[in-house]
């Protein structure tokens, strides 16, 4: 598959489907079975200075067409996580670290570690909806995301990727703020939440969570296109993703590659390896000799 | 999707194991698992230990989640999710099944003329399900030595013919599935593992119930030995609820 | 069915479902025959001072579990719409005149000429999320959604709704901006955008639209129990409501009345006497007497 | 949701009207219809001229878009989602279409042995699909008289027994509609009107193509002769594309 083949964020891809942080990627032997399946990388589950239990169960919520989920960030703590990597990496395929953190600092810590582990690139997780003092808390100030991705861009050598949220009124200003790594990544999880009528109560133990999977595929795209349309900014797509033609529009919207998350549990393992098949399906019949060719071509 | 049930009756099994029945219109395997949700308190997996119209859940109270599923009574409602996961190959012929804790549970609706059981538990009062097997076809296991053998559950299969059986089920925590399959390994192929890791999601997501990258509650929670076999992680490390690499 | 009686924003409605603005009620007799088939209320497209054609064709997209929009308001301008409400009205039943302009003093007018047109309340729409000059870019701005409300509250004598957007990095100050409403309306439609890969192309020809139906209802819910939790507002809930189980959870989150839009696409016309129907059996199973005992009983 | 077809052919029906056949693995009945997108111009409404395997779109030439739909050539591709609406109620025995302008389209499915057409146009070269009919059993009208009877579309009403048809069915724009409406009331009930107005969404949310309260596009476009009588609107009023009620 030679025309699959992607340069996105600074690493070169031999698919372009990514495996999205959060999804079956804290044990490093589930990352390394993805890779194995198709996948062209994957990103970790976001990885903090402290370890974290995460919240109590109900933590996911089926939601017809998406998936809500308000896992808490649970993580062993960046200096137990070393052995996932390893095993991760043995797929001979890149793997990404996503770190949390709520300052500058912290974010640094985060990223020398990984780059120690050997991560082709770290992805800043600027956008997790529900836990205090991190993600969006963090991602939604522009001062605080250009301070954290110019410290880190100033002081590691690996690729540096910006994880930013839908839900921000401008996201302009934000993606400019960010404009300095090498990648920004589209988009985290939009906050919703579920109500039980039978419990009289929110299902997710932390009230709110974040939505993913189909249902905000749309929301995604429009924020790629208008990223990639207005900045001009290298783009990695993500939300709702789950055929080849998702992708493609993520591609066609701007973005140089894509991940892939809740579709491993709405459509199952085989995602990756179905949408690799599909693109080229896709670039056969209508004669695109690399993927790439595509990319942004919807743009007007 | 969250669904409701109300419940029918309430039955106690041992000092620490009840049993909730309730009718929910969905087809269930035995082996199969739902999520079950106590508001307030957490949500975990449960098998169904009866799958015919009438459905039940058998609960072994471990923490502040299963003493709060104790407190419900006749017509309260149980929330939950599912049915989860791969169920039991279903043969024909002589079974063997085999469970420790609650792990009979899951095995309850396998229970036949044809199957023999072996059922492990500390003492007498809390082997579980025992008496629903045929006269006689019933091995107990207990380290008091209270009822039948005494010792751990590889105890029980000292006189069996392991090849007699078409299938041998077994199910219980993890130490004692390793210990099983030590002793099982290599002597006979058909023999399936019902998995028990912690779940957060049950839908294949968030991996804390990964082993060797296959999800339990997806692809198992029922396994092979075969398949077992090849899980470098089975019986040796565990991830713990923060993702943290643990021995057993 | 006299126990789903509510009132909700300054009026009182026999059934607490309403026709979201936008959603057939551009024709009167559009109108009138939804709410005789038991709709409670029904609002208006929304009105502004000039007429406009909206966009071309396509408006409108189906993404699967919801409908992406851009009609571009389309309106045939306040002064030509009296006999549409006219119309409406002989259901017997509250019309409520939605309105949009890009500062107060229009949206005084066109509340004024409303308010003679004999509806029983207006929603100011602070929400459109694709026209430029109207909508967000109007209720993103707390100063002027602050100024928008109380200039008609002090001018007219009918009940001001203001309906907020969901598209916004902080709701609690716009909502908070919006406070001295009789009602806050959330949500209006999700940022979005679909992508042809044939054509490759944006499909809407305004390129970015509005998401409604399924897929954003875990959002609405999110708004209003944040809103209503923190702020305690008056709150009518829309967004993804399809069913009766649908329309509990937005009551249960903090709504006092609920508005239905896309499901008369997904689900028919039958949708608000289903929701009804529904409604009563389970007050009648948990032995509710008004509807009302059930607002915001989940927020906790 | 949008969809892709490849054209296989395409037919040139008369100087302004020409037909487009591609393969559609979808059911479509008659009367039935599509929106039809042409990137960067409009989205329309277009009946189905052919509801076999093979489907076909019959387009006259009004405006942009149906003139860029002209510029596409076998190969091409062409956007379009639906069917949508309700069709015809099929019957068994005589039946009569009437169609003026580009209605002839989605009745030409309709067409049989046992079909009359009343087929109306301006001049004989706008005649659509009259030599579809069995032999003699096309009544042409034409503005001009160069071919037929001259004069208007009821005209072509004459010298039939209306009581003979099992059903009637009638397409065109509603002021032909109204015109033969208005000869038919009260006379037969086995009339169905196909009726037309602006589209927007095409699926019943946007309202633009209402008539008395029925969404043309989800209700319709078929309607009985009764239904139609009912509809105060019809004939009479419609709103424009900004939504100001206009009269026809
Ligand atoms: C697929 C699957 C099916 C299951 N089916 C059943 C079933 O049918 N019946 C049933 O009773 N249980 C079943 N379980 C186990 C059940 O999910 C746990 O017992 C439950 O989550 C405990 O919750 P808790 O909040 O009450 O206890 P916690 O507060 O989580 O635990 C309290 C203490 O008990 C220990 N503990 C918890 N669970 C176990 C366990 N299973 N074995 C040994 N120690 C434990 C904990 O480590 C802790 O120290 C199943 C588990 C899985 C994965
Ligand atoms: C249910 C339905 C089925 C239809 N099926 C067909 C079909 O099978 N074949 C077909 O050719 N058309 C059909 N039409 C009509 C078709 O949708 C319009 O002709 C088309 O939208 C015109 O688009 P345009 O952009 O080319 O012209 P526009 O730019 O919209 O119009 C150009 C000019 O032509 C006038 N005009 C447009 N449409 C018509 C019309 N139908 N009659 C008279 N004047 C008109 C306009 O008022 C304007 O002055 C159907 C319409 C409906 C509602
Ligand atoms: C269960 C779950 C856990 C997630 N955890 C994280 C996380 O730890 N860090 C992060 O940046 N994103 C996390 N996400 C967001 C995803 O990486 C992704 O941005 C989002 O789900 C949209 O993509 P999808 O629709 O393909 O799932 C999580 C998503 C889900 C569903
Ligand atoms: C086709 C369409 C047109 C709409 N037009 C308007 C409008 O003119 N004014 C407005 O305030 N909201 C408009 N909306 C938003 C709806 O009123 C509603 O807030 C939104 O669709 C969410 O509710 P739903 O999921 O029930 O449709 C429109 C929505 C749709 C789908
Ligand atoms: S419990 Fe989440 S992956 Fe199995
Ligand atoms: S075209 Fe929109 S309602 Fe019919």
């Amino acid at each position: 598959m030679s025309h699959l083949n992607v340069k996105a964020g600074g690493i070169s891809l031999k698919e372009p489907g990514i495996l999205a942080s959060g999804i079956l990627d804290e044990n490093g032997y589930s990352m390394k079975r993805i890779l194995l399946e198709g996948a062209g990388a994957a990103v970790t589950k976001s990885i903090g200075i402290d370890g974290r239990d995460g919240y109590n169960p109900p933590v996911v919520v089926e939601t017809g067409s998406g998936i809500l989920n308000a896992m808490g960030l649970p993580n062993p703590g960046i200096d137990n996580f070393s052995e996932e990597i390893t095993l991760a990496m043995k797929a001979g395929k890149p793997v990404i670290g996503s770190i949390f953190a709520s300052n500058a600092n912290d974010f640094l810590k985060l990223a020398e570690k990984m780059s120690d582990y050997g991560v082709a690139a770290v992805e800043l997780n600027l956008s997790c909806p529900h836990v205090k003092g991190f993600g969006t808390e963090v991602g939604s100030d522009p001062a605080l995301v250009k301070e954290i991705v110019s410290t880190l861009k100033g002081s590691i050598s690996i690729p540096v990727w910006a994880k930013l949220s839908p839900n921000v009124t401008d996201i302009l200003s934000i993606a400019n703020a960010a404009s300095d790594s090498d990648a920004v990544v589209l988009i985290n999880t939009v906050r919703g939440m579920a109500i039980d009528i039978y419990a009289r109560s929110p299902i997710l133990t932390n009230r709110y969570g974040g939505l993913s999977g189909s249902s905000i595929k749309p929301v995604g795209l429009r924020l790629v296109y208008e990223v990639r349309k207005e900045l001009g900014l290298e783009i990695i797509g993500v939300g709702g993703i789950s055929t080849w033609q998702d992708a493609l529009e993520y591609i066609m919207a701007g973005s140089s590659a894509f991940q892939v998350g809740t579709a491993l549990w709405s459509n199952g393992r085989k995602v990756f390896s179905e949408i690799n098949q599909g693109l080229e399906s896709y670039m056969k019949e209508f004669g695109v000799g690399n993927l790439m060719e595509l990319r942004g071509v919807a743009i007007r | 999707m969250m669904q409701h049930v109300k419940i029918l009756r309430k039955e106690i099994e041992t000092p620490t194991v009840f049993s909730l029945y309730f009718h929910w219109d969905v087809k269930v395997e035995p082996g199969q698992f739902v999520m079950v949700w106590v508001p307030g308190y957490s949500e975990v997996p449960m098998s169904l230990s009866s799958t015919g119209k009438e459905k039940c859940l058998t609960v072994k109270m471990y923490g502040d989640t299963t003493k709060a599923l104790n407190s419900l009574k006749e017509g309260d409602i149980i929330q939950l999710r599912g049915p989860y996961g791969k169920p039991f190959t279903r043969v024909k012929g002589k079974t063997l099944l085999v469970g420790g804790g609650s792990g009979m549970a899951s095995m309850r609706p396998l229970i036949n003329e044809e199957s023999t059981g072996i059922v492990a538990a500390r003492g007498q009062d809390e082997l579980l399900f025992a008496d629903d097997f045929s006269k006689g076809n019933a091995i107990c296991v207990t380290e008091d030595g209270s009822r039948g053998i005494k010792g751990i559950i590889t105890a029980g299969f000292e006189n069996l013919d392991l090849k007699s059986f078409s299938m041998i089920y077994i199910c219980g925590p993890e130490r004692m599935l390793y210990a099983v399959f030590k002793m099982l390994h290599g002597k006979t192929e058909n023999v399936e593992f019902s998995l028990e890791r912690s779940m957060k999601c049950g839908i294949g997501l968030c991996d804390s119930c990964s082993v060797d990258g296959f999800q339990i509650c997806k692809e198992g929670p029922t396994f092979s030995i075969s398949e077992v076999e090849k899980m470098g992680e089975f019986g040796k490390t565990r991830l713990d609820r923060s993702g943290k690499r643990v021995f057993f």
